[in-house]
């Protein structure tokens, strides 16, 4: 281990220190306001030790130990990742405030769940693949069942983990099968000689390697439980799955299919493109039918990773550059809009005994709290990709890429989905701007924080949608980086 | 960039009206008001300052937006967008009062609602950015569905949620037409660009350059509209509240005719000139059904609606007629289109006003009562049926002269619609206002000093274009004749 | 040859075990059926030449997890009475088929003590501990931390939903 | 040794009745029998893979995967007693709520 190995893993290793020093905190003073301004402060100093690494991080990235790779897209992601950790921290605190007992072993679990995320992220061996997924599962596990005097997060927490535990043994069995067809574990290493003659283990495993992703980004054929969790779990622990779980998972499709470049096999290409087509408009199909907000917008992310999944079907038909930039504003955009969302649904039920999740306790919002319902307004007309929102341009982004790739058929199955969406996104407006019940009392007093929290990725979905540039050039520039 | 400064003074206005309610609920009409008014001016100062002589243009503006993309805020006026951005100024003064006394909850989100639709139809008449103008052409919609969906009547949601979808989806196909269009672009000059003056020298293939004529054919249409994907419009007219009416038809429709000539027609041409007949097609059909339509409603408003659907298969018809005529007289019948209708849509506003319901089988005599609205309404119910010395009228004349040349048996058809207007128009007179008077009519109010103004705007403007249709027409010609279409 | 037929041995108990163990109705009968099943699976990581990973799959596998699962299917004592459930663990019936599976197995064992002979493949060896234990220090060392964080979170998870609270013991009281 | 490919059918054929199990059974033990099954089969097919290609990456897997197994394992169980406590059943139906 040199010095500059040091550095480029330096804030992973300052989060997980941070994580030791929280423990160590909790042990001698239990109070739940150190605990979140620990969990903050090795949040930020992470975030901050980035600007370190980036130091050492040289063209194409930088190999630590043969199990990670750490270059720009993964300080990309490493950032989002720890926004949301910072935006979930500070919205759980007045959550879990008023409804459980022992509060401080949540943060612990979030920054063990981050580091998961970042180790994912950044893996480049099928060894630091299982551990961090891992990682993150074990702690969201915990966290998902973390108010465990209530029924509906147990419950969520169990099909989760049955759900998610599944996939990890897919993953495995298809690693396992893989390593014997090739002899190697490293992702780049990853190919099959055209004379081997075991070419069906290696389709077997790549195969099953892709079911369990797909099961982690929760697409169909593979989201059976997926609304049943997202609605079980308490509303920032939900927020936290959506994002920064699939983001992570994301961010190892990118480099597993770059680097293994196992889209080129007709099979695997011709079943990822089913179930991008099947989550487009199951997806949208079934969010129609819901009435509770979790659920819909747990259907809802189920079709935007089948539109993310457009990007990643025509990695060899388009230039890299645009499929890799299109992914990473997409994951942008689906962060902030994504957090914002639940962060919402979290704000407005910080004072009560269930999540606030009934549509129709949404009824009349724009008249009881015009802020709250301006932002979640922005959040369903990003959702459903209308300009003026940063949604629009990720899915214009995405357009492009399929134009570019020619991929008439994901278009049209995105154009379908999108035209679905329109409806459960507008149903959900308009039930804000309905008059209100008579029966329906204000809303209680909210805490600063979350509001401010809320408010800042409001501004920022419409901020970045009218002025795309900042976001764009940045990407761009790592793109560049990062020679894909 | 003084046309920037424009919009944005728009939404500024929208957001002052919206934040001010709090302290003043009268506030907000005014404010509204005025910045129509002071946006009226400021359209008239613009055309008084007259065109570059050079380029054809009144006023252009440049900004960086999107470097990376090769996206700019490119805006420019020539005379076709300024008539339209005229058009558009007025109605926004005629919504603004139409809705004076209508409009009692949450009035300073009502007018930043009226403020930001109108903004976004300035951007959309002078945006020769493609994304940019995609950009405006979807924003507009969302105020416009929260007029409906807040201040509309009994069926507000499913109206407001049909006109959303059918012009979001539309617009989609568009988007996706303009991507591939910039694609192409991209592929034969390595540059990407968004801009309308580069990509009307793209190539196209037959096929897929109609492939990407009907993407954007398609979309504009709906906005239109044209059969067969008209069916949004009765409703969102019923439904909308008035100042809502008045804007979709007297504003939003025509930004699809606007579309077509600005961008369908030549961007696409080989492919619009092999498709004419279809188009054409579609414009006669849109005109017998809307009148057919029409003829068979007893709703105020729907009747209304339906000869819109009518009177906009003539702009199709002028436009795809492919000479100078059809396009003079399409361009003529939208400006004369946008008064006379949201005229009629203003007087199904003060009926409902008063009487609480639009069913002309409850109206009937009311002419004894309101000699004033009776008046007003037989003027604009003759103007819109096409009476000459009327702006309607000589739209119309020019766009079946125009298609004369093209294809006369549609013309003969397009011409029965105008007598099937004349049955409409005169029934729906009958129906309401003449007659014997019902019982619940025995209270109602006639127009006062506020509805008749506005109703005189709307007068001259219509008989000044019946009269002296020069003006418009000379404003419209450079940019037809910039078209570079041997018309 | 003989340690192929050892291997079909000790995959059909395996099998067998495992199938008899996921259609059980008695949570701890299960339980046995999977200890037989993973010291099968401990005699096939023999055979394959991986005494260290066979002594793992005992010692934490059968030894430790297996543990774990039983003592909180005991300290739940869960459905109808356990009294019930205690005489039913008792019967001969319940028992015999398990200890026919393990005395197969431990058969299987003994023949392959005894017997020793390993034929190869071309490159397929027997991985000595030590070489295990170098790639896990050089090569793997990240992932062992990793799986340390992997622990530490499980730990964190498992302390905070197991233990009980005030207000666990409060409402313990309130229902007794 | 064993050669790979009837490791390989012996392990594939472990992992589908612990997927079996996975799917058929509902009592939540059951269930994680049923996992520890399918993640013991992913353990032998790595086990057989290094020793086939005389490396001890498989076996540093095999470790690791033990990790996994405990961890799982002792989350579950927290999640399984809290359960129990709260529902009086383990089986993960009953308590469903979670739907329309």
């Amino acid at each position: 281990m040199t010095l500059s190995d040091l550095w480029v893993s330096f804030p992973l290793v300052v989060l997980v220190g941070g994580t030791l020093i929280l423990m160590i905190g909790v042990s001698i003073v239990r109070t739940h306001r150190l605990a979140l301004g620990l969990t903050l402060l090795a949040l930020i100093l992470s975030l901050a030790a980035h600007d370190i690494s980036l130091d050492h991080i040289t063209e194409g990235g930088y190999e630590l130990f043969g199990l990670l790779n750490v270059s720009g897209v993964q300080v990309f992601f490493n950032a989002l990742f720890l926004l949301g950790a910072t935006v979930t921290a500070l919205f759980a605190y007045p959550y879990f405030d008023a409804r459980v007992e022992r509060c401080e072993e949540f943060y612990i679990l979030l920054l063990t769940a981050t580091a998961g995320a970042m180790v994912v992220a950044a893996a480049t061996h099928f060894a630091s693949f299982i551990l961090g997924l891992e990682i993150l599962s074990i702690s969201l596990y915990a966290m998902i069942a973390y108010p465990r005097q209530s029924h509906p997060p147990l419950e969520a927490a169990a099909k989760y983990l049955v759900l998610s535990a599944v996939a990890s043994s897919a993953i495995l069995m298809g690693m396992a099968l893989t390593y014997t067809a090739t002899g190697t574990m490293a992702f780049a290493e990853i190919t099959l000689s055209p004379e081997s003659g075991e070419r069906s283990y290696f389709l077997l495993g790549q195969a099953l390697i892709c079911v369990g992703i797909a099961f982690k980004l929760s697409l169909v054929p593979f989201h059976m439980w997926t609304p049943d969790v997202y609605q079980g779990a308490p509303a920032v622990v939900t927020g936290y799955v959506a994002t920064v779980s699939k983001g992570a998972v994301i961010a190892l499709l990118i480099t597993y299919v770059q680097s293994t470049d196992v889209l080129s096999y007709d099979g695997v290409f011709y079943a990822v493109v089913f179930v991008a087509v099947a989550s487009m408009i199951v997806g949208n199909l079934l969010a129609l039918l819901q009435t509770n907000v979790k659920r819909l917008l747990a259907y809802s992310s189920i079709a935007h990773l089948g539109y993310l999944l457009i990007a990643v079907l025509v990695v060899n038909t388009a230039r890299p550059e645009l499929v890799l930039e299109t992914i990473l504003l997409y994951v942008a955009a689906y962060f902030i809009i994504t957090l914002a969302a639940f962060g919402i649904v979290n704000l407005t039920s910080e004072h009560e005994t269930e999540d606030n999740e009934q549509l129709e306790a949404y009824a009349g919002l724009f008249w009881r709290n015009p802020l709250l319902a301006s932002i979640l307004t922005a959040v369903a007309l990003a959702l459903a990709g209308i300009p003026l929102t940063v949604g629009f341009i990720a899915k214009f982004y995405v357009f492009a890429a399929g134009v570019e790739g020619t991929a008439w058929a994901l278009i049209w199955a995105l154009l379908i989905g999108s035209a679905i969406g329109v409806f459960y996104y507008l149903r959900l407006i308009y039930t804000m701007v309905k008059e209100v019940q008579p029966g329906a009392t204000a809303l209680p007093r909210i805490g600063t924080q979350s509001v401010v929290a809320v408010t800042v990725l409001g501004l920022l979905i419409v901020v970045l949608g009218v002025y795309p540039t900042p976001m764009i050039d940045m990407v761009r520039s790592i793109v560049q980086s990062s020679g894909f | 960039m003084t046309i920037l400064y424009l919009i944005l003074f728009l939404l500024g206005a929208g957001l002052v009206a919206c934040l001010v309610e709090r302290t003043n609920a009268n506030a907000p009409r005014w404010i509204s008001l005025f910045a129509f008014i002071i946006a009226t001016i400021w359209t008239g100062a613009i055309w008084l300052g007259g065109a570059d002589p050079e380029t054809g243009f009144y006023v252009t503006g440049e900004l960086s937006w999107i470097p990376a993309l090769g996206i700019n805020v490119l805006l420019k006026v020539d005379g076709l967008s300024l008539v339209l951005i005229g058009l558009t100024t007025i109605l926004g003064v005629i919504a603004v009062v139409s809705s004076w006394s209508e409009i009692n909850v949450s009035r300073g989100f009502f007018q930043f609602n009226i403020l930001w639709v109108m903004a976004g139809v300035i951007g959309v008449f002078c945006a020769y950015d493609l994304f940019l103008f995609f950009f405006f052409w979807e924003v507009m919609l969302i105020p416009m569905y929260f007029l409906i969906a807040i201040w509309g009547h009994e069926d507000r949601s499913y109206a407001a949620m049909k006109f959303f979808l059918f012009t979001q989806v539309s617009g989609l196909l568009m988007l996706v037409a303009i991507i591939a269009l910039v694609w192409i672009n991209y592929a034969n000059t390595g540059v990407i660009t968004f801009s309308y003056d580069e990509l009307l020298n793209v190539e196209l293939s037959g096929t897929v350059g109609s492939l990407l004529m009907l993407g954007f054919f398609i979309a504009f249409i709906t906005k239109l509209p044209s059969v067969p994907v008209h069916t949004w419009l009765p409703d969102a007219h019923t439904q909308a509240p008035t100042a809502g009416s008045v804007i979709l038809a007297g504003i939003l429709l025509k930004t699809g005719g606007y579309g077509l000539i600005r961008f369908t027609v030549p961007l696409f041409e080989e492919a619009s000139r092999d498709f004419a007949f279809v188009a054409m097609l579609l414009g006669v059909i849109s005109i017998l059904y809307g009148g057919y339509m029409a003829y068979s409603q007893s709703d105020f408003k729907r009747l209304v609606a339906y000869s819109s659907i009518a009177h906009m298969g003539f702009i199709l018809v002028g436009v795809y007629a492919f000479n100078e005529l059809g396009m003079q007289g399409a361009i003529v019948t939208m400006i004369a289109h946008g008064f006379s209708t949201a005229a009629l849509f203003m007087m199904a506003g003060s009926l409902q006003e008063r009487l609480h319901t639009r069913e002309m089988s409850q109206m009937g005599g009311l002419w004894v009562k309101a000699p004033r609205m009776g008046a007003m309404t037989m003027f604009f119910v003759i103007a819109s049926v096409g009476m000459p010395g009327l702006g309607n009228f000589i739209g119309e004349f020019l766009v079946l002269l125009g298609a004369f040349k093209v294809n006369v048996p549609l013309t003969v058809l397009a011409t029965v619609g105008i007598v099937v207007a004349a049955v409409y128009g005169l029934s729906l007179m009958q129906r309401s206002f003449q007659g014997t008077p019902n019982a619940q009519v025995a209270t109602m109010q006639d127009f006062g000093f506020r509805e008749m103004s506005v109703y005189a705007i709307m007068i001259v403007a219509l008989v000044w274009i019946g009269i002296y249709p020069q003006h418009v027409l000379d404003l419209a010609q450079p940019t037809l004749d910039a078209l570079g279409i041997a018309l | 040859m003989t340690a192929l037929i050892l291997f079909y041995i000790a995959g059909f108990v395996t099998l067998a075990a495992a199938i008899l163990a996921i259609t059980r109705t008695n949570a701890s009968h299960a339980l046995i059926y999977v200890v037989v099943a993973l010291l099968a699976i401990a005699v096939i990581f023999f055979l394959l030449g991986s005494p260290f990973a066979a002594a793992l799959q005992i010692v934490v596998y059968a030894g430790a997890i297996v543990v774990l699962f039983l003592f909180v299917v005991m300290m739940l004592n869960l459905g109808k009475s356990s009294v019930d459930r205690e005489r039913a663990l008792l019967t001969r019936g319940i028992w015999t088929v398990p200890s026919l599976l393990a005395l197969m197995l431990f058969a299987v064992v003994l023949f392959a003590l005894v017997s020793g002979d390993h034929e190869t493949e071309a490159q397929a060896r027997m991985i000595e501990p030590k070489e295990v234990g170098i790639a896990l220090y050089t090569k793997y060392v990240l992932a062992v931390e990793l799986a340390g964080v992997l622990l530490l979170a499980a730990l964190v998870g498992a302390y905070h939903l197991g233990r009980r609270y005030l207000a666990d013991r409060r409402e313990e009281e309130e229902t007794s | 040794m064993p050669p790979t490919e009837h490791v390989l059918v012996l392990a594939l054929m472990l992992f589908c009745i612990g997927a079996i199990g996975v799917l058929v059974r509902r009592n939540i033990i059951f269930i994680l029998i049923s996992l520890e099954f399918m993640m013991n089969a992913c353990a032998m097919v790595f086990i057989a893979a290094g020793a086939k290609w005389g490396q001890p990456d498989g076996q540093v897997m095999f470790m690791l995967i033990l990790a996994i197994a405990a961890s799982e394992v002792a989350v579950a169980l927290g999640i399984v007693i809290q359960m129990a406590r709260r529902f009086r059943t383990l089986d993960v139906d009953a308590v469903s709520e979670l739907r329309e």
